[in-house]
């Protein structure tokens, strides 16, 4: 493997294909943190020629984490299907890059691909792709997924309703439902994240939730985002449990540190297909990732973090997942420093999820310790959105209240549906309709016109 | 309470759900300009974006900490500070801020020397909100003074300056406690600037990952009020002793609710 | 007037209206430089309260720059139109943003509205309007300009094909050209920078330029980008100068600066227009603009940046222009200082084009000593395509090798054109099927492919 | 130049009229991967950004230019400093590399006690490319001074560190001088760091506008050469000691064509 190039009359060498992917990644504090970031300018572009330079299949010879060491690397290797690779198997990257914006890599020969690539692979063409180049081929992927509704067709964007709140209280989170839904968002699913840890919290507001969604006959899935091992507990208390939810991280050891494995993956995967409460299918795993968790755990194994997040997909993608989440800014400036680096990170994420096949969507996101704002959010939407992003955040006005970061708002999403003239799932789309919320354009009508849903909605915690 | 009137009777313009406002802190029903955000919240929420920022930076006032925990019964505190010099790096630095400085851990060292290891040990954060551990560490610490079973060794309460959640690690290690349980300021949001989150690990040291830890996160007054988090803090406290265990092997089965209506969430 | 708010505990008090609308813009560098910028951000947002309930008309009633001292004012106010005002004369600048975003706000009503707007009173809505509202406003208006085709068609998207050359020489130009036109670029213009002075330069080079269209039967018109008195000299030589261009600026002081005053600009148009060679319509200047000229000629009278550059666009609306361009990262980081800026100050300035009636195309780019790149770029451009932006740059690999600074490539339209379906203008989109350049959907054929264009092209030089 | 062949005799994959690259330095031809940029362009533009912006921030060395204008003959040069300190201020605050310091100012003033006032002052400012100037400026002034006609008083060069335009108006005054040229580096670009601009201003002093300027852009070998830029400001500077302007008022009529084939832009 030839890992030196001489650029600008100096001569760049790195040891590994870990410091030549490290080095070449755009600039981002983490990789700073870590201590593999490119100390120039000049050594980032030498370290990309020598990349684009590298055949796709060193990454199958040479794994960056070692195979013994780590079960995600193990499953990347025994899971890499050869003729679904063959048509690309003798590029290098650049040609690789190359060929997914040519005539070619068609959306069919991109589904096709796709479980032919490795995360690594992915992670490694990115490094080399501008913003137009992740936005232009993301956007050639279409990633269809069903449970009770049908997310991730061209042209439709779908929402993860939010209805957080700093105590659970089930009044304050069935308000923010019927918030959400009045203005339209929830097709990706209603979602809370619990501040609480206990199992029977966990299950009774999964019954809030399911009630809800019973009585106003919504066609979407619920989700409490506990830990797994919560969930499984919940769900052999007889809980209605739609969908499971993990954070996940692209190496063993980083799994570990959130308590997981793949054994207990696939377990609570199996638990929650024996309920079959999937009506137009059965994908049902919902994972959040985002770039910075492995190093955070310390087990990133010299591996820069959006590789190691890369990496995370591949664990996704073991369970056909319902949806995959990547919380982009949502830990804080250690690993994404600003509005850019964000903006970057969402567009690379989004990009290396829809390449190796999965229902990428993304928590367009950042907390008060960076240094972004609203502006940059707004950017990084209309972009993601122009590139087919299956769905996004829905919090009330952008503001969580229990988690403590700002995301994206009902009314934002509203705004990409008016710009770029995006759908929700169609089933959806057609209860908002019977609903009297929308017109057959899935247009809201203005929101001072009473509709019965609230009332429909909110007798409901009353008889949980 | 009695139920919302659909639609609200608000001003004509207001959304139909304006009622609901009552039940959640959270920014419902903020009207709508054609799809957007009317100009009002538009500026509520940039003006909240710049005191949350503002917020981060505040520095903590130790020294008013030590004197109200001792007024309240409590010894000296034990005062160290992270490798982390200044708000700056800590930002940047996290690992500078899960470890301590030379001078913190030969003052921990020397103070083992002398003193039996503590059961549960203490430890105050700043973390991201100095506000929170301001305004609220004092209450919590009262409640799991007055909570406390007998038996059990609390030590010292330690406060450590530029801290994150790991460097409880070293200091429970340090003191040899069993437990240490890491009280820090959880990063402000735009509303909810003074939250504070709890991290129980049992045998602390420098291998734990958050895999180890159990936490109570939002605890605050308008949140999961301190004494309730006292409570569930001693639960755990219990149960860790008992088996031996913290994080994803020891549940939360203290059947308490976040705020206090037992059990765990009631009706409306 | 009240120019004090209460927030955050703190009483903010402003001097003048002009105080505020300064303290309300965004952090740029520029107004720093100026020592205009608001100290702190909750200033600034105090600012933007205080700006929010100022009604719209104190922009009439007191000019930001006094009407004695400034011809650009007087224009302004004495040609603004109160029957156009009147559907928006009552309302504060809070009021007019949600009236903006509103339902109201259709096509024709903002064209309608458009005379009756000032420079400041768009400036004083953009300065409390997010990224992503000064895209859904700009996307509504629609301005159609005619000269030898038609531009600014919603879901179209035109290029200035720009093949500067550090010499002037004509071989240089005519292969940039060529380059241009094989890559479907040049429906907004053909138009050179010259680095020469010299009014027989001038001559030469638009003979040169006429000769190619004219040879290509091209549906385009060309210009070569002089000082305006120079063109009016050319003019006077019998040039073929189809297009009359100028910067321009927005106070009367940074205009003399410039060399140009209205009188002088009266003239010129009017002797363009004599020559009567639009085919089309006969909207025959080109303007261009960005934010930092009028602090940079310290003509800005304590006048915010953003503000001085919409009153530049009052200037350009006086000839009914055919192209007003602001060349948006083009001075330097002591006025845009990184990607952010420059993003941030693309949009305003379209979305304040757009609302005062102008047929807005935006220069995207940056200069080396700017904290910025192509990435920073690949965002706005998508942006702003997405916001119906009416044609942008195209410069060879979008490297400047005469003005020395970084722009748009004629891939990236092409790039846009597939991300989001956008067509040129219909005449020159024909011309590319006719001479079998492009097919009907308007995408080209591969570029390997040989066709008779470039000999044609070619041939002429030497006989020029 | 015999006429170019299309399609190009090169690769099957070049785009069909490569064959015109050796007309321009621009990059065109590129070829596309899809509609986009084929990777090695996207490669070589990023380096090509690397280096250019160090070109920024490339120090002037003028004691080694000092040096060389010494050896041709010139007198030891006037050496100033604007008010902007450092680079990054430079880039920051052009007012300030619009302002001499104090030192200079001082320098000047003591220089024009015992001085006679030159009709043309050469001022050579670094700008924006240190590099072009450390490699042009030299050359330039050989040929201004082989070109200037007898009676044209030159005065010595004068050397400002962190130079914009316009300070070229104070020295100019300072001296006395009814003419100042002021050669600067021109911002780098990817593919032509090097360049450099003069600026001719009649009358220099403190009101005085862009408008009131002639400039002569783009000088270095590649671009419009040395020699004939100094034939050009020559021409320029004989037509405004004659009318008593620069400017707008005065257009280039030299018939000087930018790469010395008169009369100006000729056939291929
Ligand atoms: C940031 C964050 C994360 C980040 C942490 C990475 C990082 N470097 O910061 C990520 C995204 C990785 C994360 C993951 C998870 N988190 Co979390 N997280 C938070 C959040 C938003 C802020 C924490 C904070 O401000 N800490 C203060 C700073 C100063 O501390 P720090 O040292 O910089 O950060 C450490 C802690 O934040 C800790 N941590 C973060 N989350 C969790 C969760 C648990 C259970 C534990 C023990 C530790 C822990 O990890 C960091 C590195 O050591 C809180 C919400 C809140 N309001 O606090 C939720 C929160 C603490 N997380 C929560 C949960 C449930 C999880 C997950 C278990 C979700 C899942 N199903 O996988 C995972 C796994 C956690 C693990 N075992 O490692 C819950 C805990 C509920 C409870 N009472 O136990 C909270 C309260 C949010 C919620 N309600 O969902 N989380
Ligand atoms: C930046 C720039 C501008 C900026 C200047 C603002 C600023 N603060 O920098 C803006 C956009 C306002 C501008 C405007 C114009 N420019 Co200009 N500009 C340039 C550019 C790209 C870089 C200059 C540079 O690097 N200067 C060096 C730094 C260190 O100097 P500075 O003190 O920071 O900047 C001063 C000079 O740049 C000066 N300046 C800029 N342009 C011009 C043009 C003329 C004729 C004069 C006298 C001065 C001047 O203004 C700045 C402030 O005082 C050059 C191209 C090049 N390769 O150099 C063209 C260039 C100098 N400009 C040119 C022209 C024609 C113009 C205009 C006359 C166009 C028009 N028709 O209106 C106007 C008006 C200029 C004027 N009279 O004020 C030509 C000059 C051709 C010639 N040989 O005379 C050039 C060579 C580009 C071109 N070929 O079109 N310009």
């Amino acid at each position: 493997m030839n890992l030196s190039a001489t650029r600008c009359s100096q001569r760049h060498r790195f040891r590994s294909l870990r410091e030549v992917m490290a080095k070449a990644s755009p600039l981002r504090s983490g990789d700073c943190l870590a201590g593999l970031a490119a100390a120039t300018e000049a050594e980032r572009i030498a370290a990309r020629w020598v990349l684009a330079d590298l055949p796709l299949r060193s990454f199958l010879e040479e794994p960056l984490v070692p195979y013994e060491d780590d079960e995600v690397t193990r499953w990347i290797i025994d899971s890499h299907d050869p003729a679904a690779f063959a048509p690309v198997s003798a590029m290098t990257v650049g040609e690789f890059r190359d060929w997914l914006l040519g005539p070619d890599a068609t959306t069919t020969a991109l589904s096709n691909l796709a479980p032919g690539l490795t995360p690594e692979m992915v992670a490694a063409v990115s490094k080399i792709m501008r913003n137009q180049d992740l936005l232009l081929v993301a956007r050639r992927c279409e990633v269809v997924t069903r449970f009770r509704n049908t997310l991730g067709l061209r042209g439709h964007l779908a929402v993860r309703l939010q209805p957080n709140h700093p105590t659970d209280d089930p009044a304050g989170i069935v308000a923010g439902v019927i918030d959400g839904l009045m203005l339209g968002a929830g097709d990706a699913v209603i979602g809370i994240n619990p501040a609480s840890d206990s199992i029977s919290d966990l299950v009774r507001l999964q019954q809030v939730l399911a009630d809800v969604i019973q009585r106003g006959n919504i066609p979407t899935q619920t989700c409490v985002l506990a830990h797994v091992t919560n969930t499984m507990q919940a769900m052999a208390l007889g809980a209605p449990v739609d969908l499971v939810f993990q954070s996940i991280a692209g190496t063993e050891a980083a799994n570990r540190a959130f308590g997981i494995d793949l054994k207990l993956l696939d377990e609570a995967h199996a638990m929650a297909q024996s309920l079959r409460r999937g009506t137009l299918g059965q994908q049902l795993m919902y994972f959040e990732t985002g770039q910075g968790s492995a190093l955070s755990a310390n087990a990133h194994h010299e591996v820069d973090q959006q590789t190691c997040e890369a990496r995370a997909y591949a664990v996704a993608r073991r369970y056909q997942p319902l949806l995959v989440n990547t919380v982009v800014g949502f830990i804080g400036p250690e690993y994404l420093y600003d509005g850019k680096q964000i903006i970057r990170a969402g567009l690379e994420d989004h990009f290396c999820g829809k390449l190796l096949g999965l229902p990428m969507g993304c928590d367009i996101c950042y907390t008060n310790h960076a240094e972004a704002d609203q502006d940059d959010m707004d950017n990084l939407m209309v972009l993601l959105a122009s590139a087919g992003l299956n769905f996004l955040i829905g919090v009330p006005g952008a503001d969580d209240i229990m988690l403590n970061y700002q995301s994206t708002s009902f009314h934002d999403a509203l705004v990409l549906r008016e710009m770029l003239g995006l759908r929700r799932a169609p089933e959806f789309d057609a209860w908002l309709q019977q609903m009297d919320l929308a017109d057959t354009q899935g247009r809201l009508y203005p929101s001072t016109r009473p509709t019965q849903l609230p009332s429909l909605l909110w007798s409901l915690p009353e008889t949980a | 309470m009695k139920p919302p009137r659909f639609p609200s009777t608000g001003s004509p313009q207001a959304d139909s759900w304006t009622a609901l406002r009552r039940y959640t802190p959270a920014r419902i029903a903020l009207g709508r300009s054609g799809v957007s955000l009317p100009t009002r919240e538009v500026l509520a929420f940039a003006q909240a974006h710049a005191e949350a920022r503002d917020a981060i930076h505040l520095p903590i006032d130790f020294d008013t900490l030590d004197q109200q925990l001792q007024s309240d019964g409590w010894p000296a505190a034990l005062r160290l500070h992270t490798l982390a010099a200044t708000r700056h790096e800590y930002l940047l630095r996290p690992d500078r801020g899960r470890r301590l400085d030379v001078a913190s851990m030969a003052l921990l060292n020397a103070w083992r020397t002398h003193t039996a290891a503590p059961t549960l040990a203490l430890v105050i954060g700043d973390g991201l909100s100095a506000l929170g551990v301001q305004q609220h560490a004092a209450a919590l610490l009262r409640a799991i003074h007055d909570l406390a079973p007998a038996g059990l060794d609390l030590g010292p309460p330690v406060l450590v300056e530029q801290a994150r959640v790991a460097v409880g690690d070293e200091i429970g290690q340090a003191l040899g406690a069993r437990l240490v349980a890491m009280v820090i300021g959880e990063r402000p949001g735009l509303s909810s600037p003074d939250s504070l989150g709890i991290y129980l690990t049992y045998a602390p040291g420098p291998n734990c990952t958050d895999a180890q830890r159990n936490c109570i996160s939002n605890v605050r007054p308008a949140g999961q009020p301190p004494l309730i988090a006292a409570q569930r803090l001693i639960w755990l406290v219990q149960e860790a002793l008992r088996t031996g265990i913290t994080g994803i092997g020891l549940k939360d089965l203290s059947g308490l609710a976040l705020t206090g209506d037992a059990p765990g969430i009631g009706p409306l």
